[in-house]
């Protein structure tokens, strides 16, 4: 399985990503500039964390008018995995690959910790080895994290079962339910302000996010399988 | 030379009105400059001289006393004198790191003063083409607590969003420091950053401008009209009196793209010499780039890539815009720099070429508007040997006598108290703003005695700390100098590392002031002795003087950035307790501890009194290599570093840190606040698994270390017993929330 | 030479945290009389043309593609000469 | 009540990194024609207050105190009814 981490000016957890793919999964990962147009070649697609373009403006917004976006969205469409981390949620949701939009902490700071998140859905490729209400220590650090989506657009997440993981019992940023990862409708586009590539040894603090990198293998795998069937 | 058509003052009336003094050149430097130009300098040539020659720059007050530190080792690949300084950690691989001030444009704009603080302190460690991993601070407010203390509580708030702003923004880890809180610094608070960096032996890169013909970069932001006399302003006292044109903004965005284009030129060898332009910007930039290789420079001012129109060359010489970096290429080989720096979006710009005659010649395309001998700017430097004078107020303070304090009624009151001053109190307010975990590679986060940074691709990782208390160099300057360097030694130590060696910032009232030079001069023989004492020499360090408002004169604060290494991570040890049953032993003299000094006579008394806490070295060592190599053996399962407010807040965080409680027994001739909240050096708490007992037990007295069992770990509570009486005793939950609670309480 | 002064806010749906934040400050400052407090951007930008129709359709396209996040802001704007 | 429109700008000599980053990006999507892009703050502070002179008074204090950073910013308001 193949993967891509994107490198935007100012990308600063392209690195950990790479190394989270490589230890956990030693799958082959590419880092891949803004600039490429061309994604076709990837399994998955991960848009890491960070400060794209300094967070200037609004966090994500220049990034998400990048070349490599126009090609995650070809990717998106053809049912690629894409995962968006932190900045790279916050980017999804400015290329409107995921609906709503992330705001100011309402603590107006910055927050970094390890966090308790509940798994909503465990039947999407990147939650498969959890189980539903699983509840993980998955660390936060963000200022802008905060999810707002209108009333209409919260009923349909939550009528299609997007909200892939909610804050448990603490809400670090105010955001509107708790909500701290979605999915899109078809379920192969996830962002999440966690980091589950902070997440995967003991020694960091946590190792709860390796199952979040050993799902998105499985549903690969299990994809394959299916087409060679077929 | 051209004559002037900017309506600059001529070089005649600069002399005649003196107007050399308003940049802080004193009468006797000017004349010494007239002396050295064989004539008078023009405006230019004027600003450039007072720039270098400022406290700032030239260390003139500084330079005699920082001789003496001990700065080599087999293991030092590059002392001070650099940008940053490196150490070999062996398979190869170095560190390279350094730790700078920036208090004064902190105390006018908290925010954007810290922010740049720590930008310029990245710049200088990746200079030396090393990949920044972590950063460090260390901070000094007046108190945060009731009304009238809503400045200091700006201060405080806004200098840690800049530290986060920049750190979190360009992706390194914040990974510890210290905050402490004391009136003596309200109106000068500390800013100091510290950067830490990875390197292979063969990636080392130097400040140097060599070779004939070679051609000169600006490299990353333009320059504009901001910061123009920082390094004068950093020089002088009272901040809030001086123009405020000084501010400058930080860009942490330009730094990160700065920060991956140098190091990725760096890597392809074409680069002879690097520097970032901080203070004083490209004048001590070109000139020390050209002095450290004896050549000169020709650099045309039209060239430099600008902000706003109309600049002069004064101004251009001057500014300290922020993230600029000046690259010495070899002939021929600028297209790779440009190539390098256009990916990232920057500009790199030829501004002007290496020379053989000793020169810095600048020029507006073929007119020289200014020309000095390089060598002038920095070794003719002038170096003044201050008078020093031992203080009166020591008298008083060493007169004085504990038996004059009455022991407090409620001890386990006099713990909350304490636990709940800023000072001790939980700082998870301030590093939970700080991304303390990109890079993945913070084993030990902020809250445990040093912070530590695994090295990826290897079992190595890197302990670090920052520590100083000024309190105690006020009270013993020489002792509290020894103090800084051994308390961060141990920090170091507690977490698993061998100290390896040490960057300082040296930040002290007005040099000027006799009693002020005494505090300075033996406060650095006291760190010099205690650096040869563990074996740490200083590799780099910084600097503040000046640190002075109305007459309140700030303790002389050195802080002390140090750096270890764990040789496995399976050495790592943090302060927490881990497990019920476990045993808890005081390692060190268990009789030492006095009142003089400490956090509990300030707070609870409100005396800054008696002699600092004691130390005697050979003592610290043993404890250090004894209790490093309980570690290494395995045998150890929390370590914590007993400092302020002594052995009840220690046993205190270390229950909180493990949601554990610890029954205490213990027997003592001492009164019973010496015992609890009374201050000493070399002194580590440590758990121990009972049956490890009796062989770290015969592990210490083997190494002529005295240690103590104090009790067992278990329960929810902290119960100490003196003399078989119950002194201390309340739920670990309690003690947390006024530990916790105490400072987002005070920031709300 | 044109200068576009654009005005984004938020909704006025949508929830304010930072203004929120503001007016507790304003509060804890004594400022009681304050009701509300939204916080939004102000942009000038200048742009090198001298077609008036022609800058405002770009800067329109500007500001719905970049300066402003439809989801949740709006945005107006003045053009001025210099 | 009264509503106070705040614009809040950085200083003519003060860096302005976003306005910087943002001026690039337009160039990056072809908006080759933009010169210069600042980025400020705009607010709307409404105030139970009925006498102007006092509203005045106070909303210069409190832009002085904390809605900008006189260091590095400017400031200018008009005061509307409602
Ligand atoms: N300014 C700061 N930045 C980051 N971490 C900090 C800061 N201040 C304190 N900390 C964290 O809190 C811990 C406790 O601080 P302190 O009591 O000063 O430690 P110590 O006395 O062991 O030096 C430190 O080890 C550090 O990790
Ligand atoms: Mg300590």
């Amino acid at each position: 399985m193949k993967f891509a981490v994107l490198v935007f000016p100012g990308s600063n957890c392209d690195i950990d990503a790479v190394k989270a793919v490589e230890d956990v999964l030693q799958q082959p990962v590419d880092t891949v500039w803004h600039t490429t147009s061309d994604l076709s070649e990837y399994d998955c697609i991960i848009v890491p964390g960070g400060f794209s373009y300094g967070d200037y403006l609004r966090c994500g917004a220049m990034a998400s008018l990048s070349p490599v976006m126009e090609a995650v969205k070809v990717e998106a469409a053809k049912g690629k995995f894409i995962v968006g981390i932190c900045n790279g949620f916050q980017i999804l949701t400015e290329t409107g690959l995921l609906p709503g939009a992330l705001r100011h902490n309402d603590t107006m700071q910055f927050r970094c910790d390890i966090t308790p998140l509940v798994v909503e859905n465990a039947d999407t490729p990147f939650t498969r080895e959890y189980s539903k209400g699983d509840v993980i220590n998955i660390p936060i650090a963000h200022g802008e994290g905060n999810y707002i989506a209108d009333e209409e657009t919260l009923a349909r997440l939550n009528s299609n079962n997007q909200v892939v993981f909610r804050y448990h019992e603490c809400n670090p940023n105010g955001s509107v339910e708790r909500i701290a990862g979605i999915c899109n409708e078809a379920g192969n586009v996830l962002g999440m302000m966690p980091h589950p590539e902070r997440a995967v040894s003991d020694l960091l603090g946590s190792a709860d996010g390796k199952a979040f990198f050993t799902s998105i293998l499985k549903a690969w795998e299990a994809r394959v399988h299916d087409h060679q069937r077929a | 030379m051209t004559t002037n058509v900017r309506n600059e003052p001529t070089p005649q009336q600069i002399a005649d009105e003196k107007i050399y003094r308003t940049f802080g050149l004193t009468d006797e430097e000017y004349d010494k400059v007239v002396q050295l130009m064989g004539r008078k300098p023009n405006y230019v040539e004027t600003g450039i001289y007072s720039v270098m020659w400022s406290e700032h720059c030239s260390y003139k007050s500084s330079r005699p006393i920082l001789k003496k530190f001990p700065t080599q080792a087999p293991h030092v690949l590059q002392g001070p004198g650099e940008n940053a300084g490196i150490i070999d950690i062996g398979d190869n691989l170095a560190v390279s790191f350094k730790i700078e001030s920036h208090n004064h444009p902190s105390a006018i704009e908290p925010y954007q003063g810290a922010a740049t603080g720590v930008g310029g302190i990245i710049r200088d460690v990746f200079t030396m083409g090393a990949r920044p991993i972590a950063l460090l601070n260390s901070l000094r407010f007046g108190e945060i607590d009731g009304a009238d203390n809503a400045h200091n509580r700006y201060l405080f708030g806004n200098v840690v969003a800049g530290i986060a702003g920049y750190g979190n923004c360009i992706g390194i880890p914040t990974v510890g420091g210290e905050v402490v809180f004391d009136d003596r610094y309200k109106y000068n608070p500390l800013v100091n950053a510290m950067c830490v960096g990875l390197l292979t032996h063969d990636e080392i890169a130097k400040g140097t401008a060599s070779g004939v013909g070679n051609p000169v970069l600006a490299v990353g932001a333009r320059t504009g009209r901001d910061g123009i006399h920082g390094a004068t302003f950093a020089s002088t006292e009272d901040p809030h009196s001086k123009e405020r044109s000084a501010v400058q903004v930080g860009d942490p965005f330009m730094e990160k793209l700065l920060l991956e284009a140098c190091l990725e030129l760096i890597a392809t060898g074409a680069v002879v010499g690097i520097q970032d332009m901080g203070a004083a910007g490209l004048t001590s930039s070109s000139s020390e780039m050209a002095a450290r290789a004896g050549s000169g420079l020709e650099l045309d001012m039209l060239k430099v890539p600008r902000r706003e129109e109309g600049m002069t060359p004064y101004e251009l010489m001057l500014s300290e815009s922020q993230e600029r970096m000046l690259v010495v290429m070899e002939k021929g080989k600028e297209h790779i720099a440009e190539e390098i720096f256009r990916k990232w979006n920057l500009e790199a710009t030829v501004i002007g070429k290496v020379t053989d005659d000793g020169k810095l010649r600048l020029t507006e395309g073929d007119e020289v508007v200014a020309e000095i001998e390089v060598t002038t700017l920095v070794d003719d430097a002038p170096v003044y040997h201050r008078p020093s004078a031992r203080p009166a107020y020591l008298d008083e303070t060493l007169s004085f006598d504990p038996a004059s304090i009455a022991l407090p009624e409620n001890f386990t009151e006099t713990l909350h108290t304490l636990l709940g001053t800023p000072t001790i109190a939980s700082k998870e307010y301030v590093y939970s703003q700080y991304d303390y975990m990109v890079r993945t590679s913070t084993v030990v986060r902020p809250g445990s005695d040093a912070a530590v940074v695994a090295i990826r691709g290897t079992r190595k990782a890197l302990a670090m700390s920052t520590d100083g208390n000024g309190r105690y160099v006020y009270l013993n300057p020489r002792r509290g100098g020894q103090h800084a360097i051994a308390e961060a030694a141990r920090n170091v130590v507690c977490s698993g590392g061998k100290p390896l060696a040490v960057t300082d910032c040296l930040n002290y009232s007005s040099p000027e002031k006799p009693e002020i030079f005494y505090q300075f001069e033996e406060s650095c023989a006291g760190m010099s002795e205690a650096c040869t004492a563990l074996a740490t020499p200083v590799i780099s360090g910084n600097v503040s003087l000046y640190n002075q408002t109305n007459d309140l004169d700030i303790y002389p604060t050195p802080i002390i950035g140090m750096v270890g290494l764990v040789e496995d991570l399976d050495h790592i040890t943090t302060q927490e307790f881990k497990q019920a049953g476990n045993r808890i032993l005081l390692v060190g003299p268990s009789d030492t501890a006095g009142l003089g000094g400490s956090e509990y006579l300030r707070v609870v008394h409100g005396q800054i009194a008696g002699d600092a806490p004691a130390l005697d070295l050979n003592v610290e060592k043993a404890l250090q290599t004894a209790v490093l190599t309980a570690i290494q053996e395995g045998r150890i399962r929390a370590a914590h570093d007993l400092a302020e407010g002594g052995l009840a807040v220690a046993l205190s965080e270390s229950c909180i840190g493990g949601k554990l409680g610890a029954t205490i027994e213990l027997n003592s001739t001492q009164r019973l606040d010496e015992v609890l909240f009374g201050e000493a050096g070399s002194r580590i708490l440590v758990e121990v698994a009972p049956e490890q007992l009796s062989g770290v037990e015969a592990l210490f007295a083997k190494a002529g270390v005295s240690s103590t069992v104090l009790g067992t770990v278990g329960g929810d509570r902290l119960e100490i017993r003196v003399n078989g009486e119950a002194v201390i005793s309340d739920a670990v939950t309690h003690l947390e929330s006024t530990w916790r609670g105490a400072i987002p309480c005070l920031m709300k | 030479m044109m200068t576009a002064r654009i005005h984004v806010t938020l909704k006025a749906s949508v929830l304010d945290p930072q203004g929120s934040a503001v007016t507790k400050s304003l509060h804890a400052l004594g400022y009681d009389e304050v009701a509300d407090v939204r916080i939004g951007k102000y942009l000038e930008v200048k742009v090198n043309t001298t077609d008036r129709a022609v800058a405002e359709e770009r800067i329109t396209e500007m500001c719905e593609k970049l300066l402003a996040n439809t989801v949740i802001e709006k945005y107006e704007f003045q053009l001025v000469e210099a």
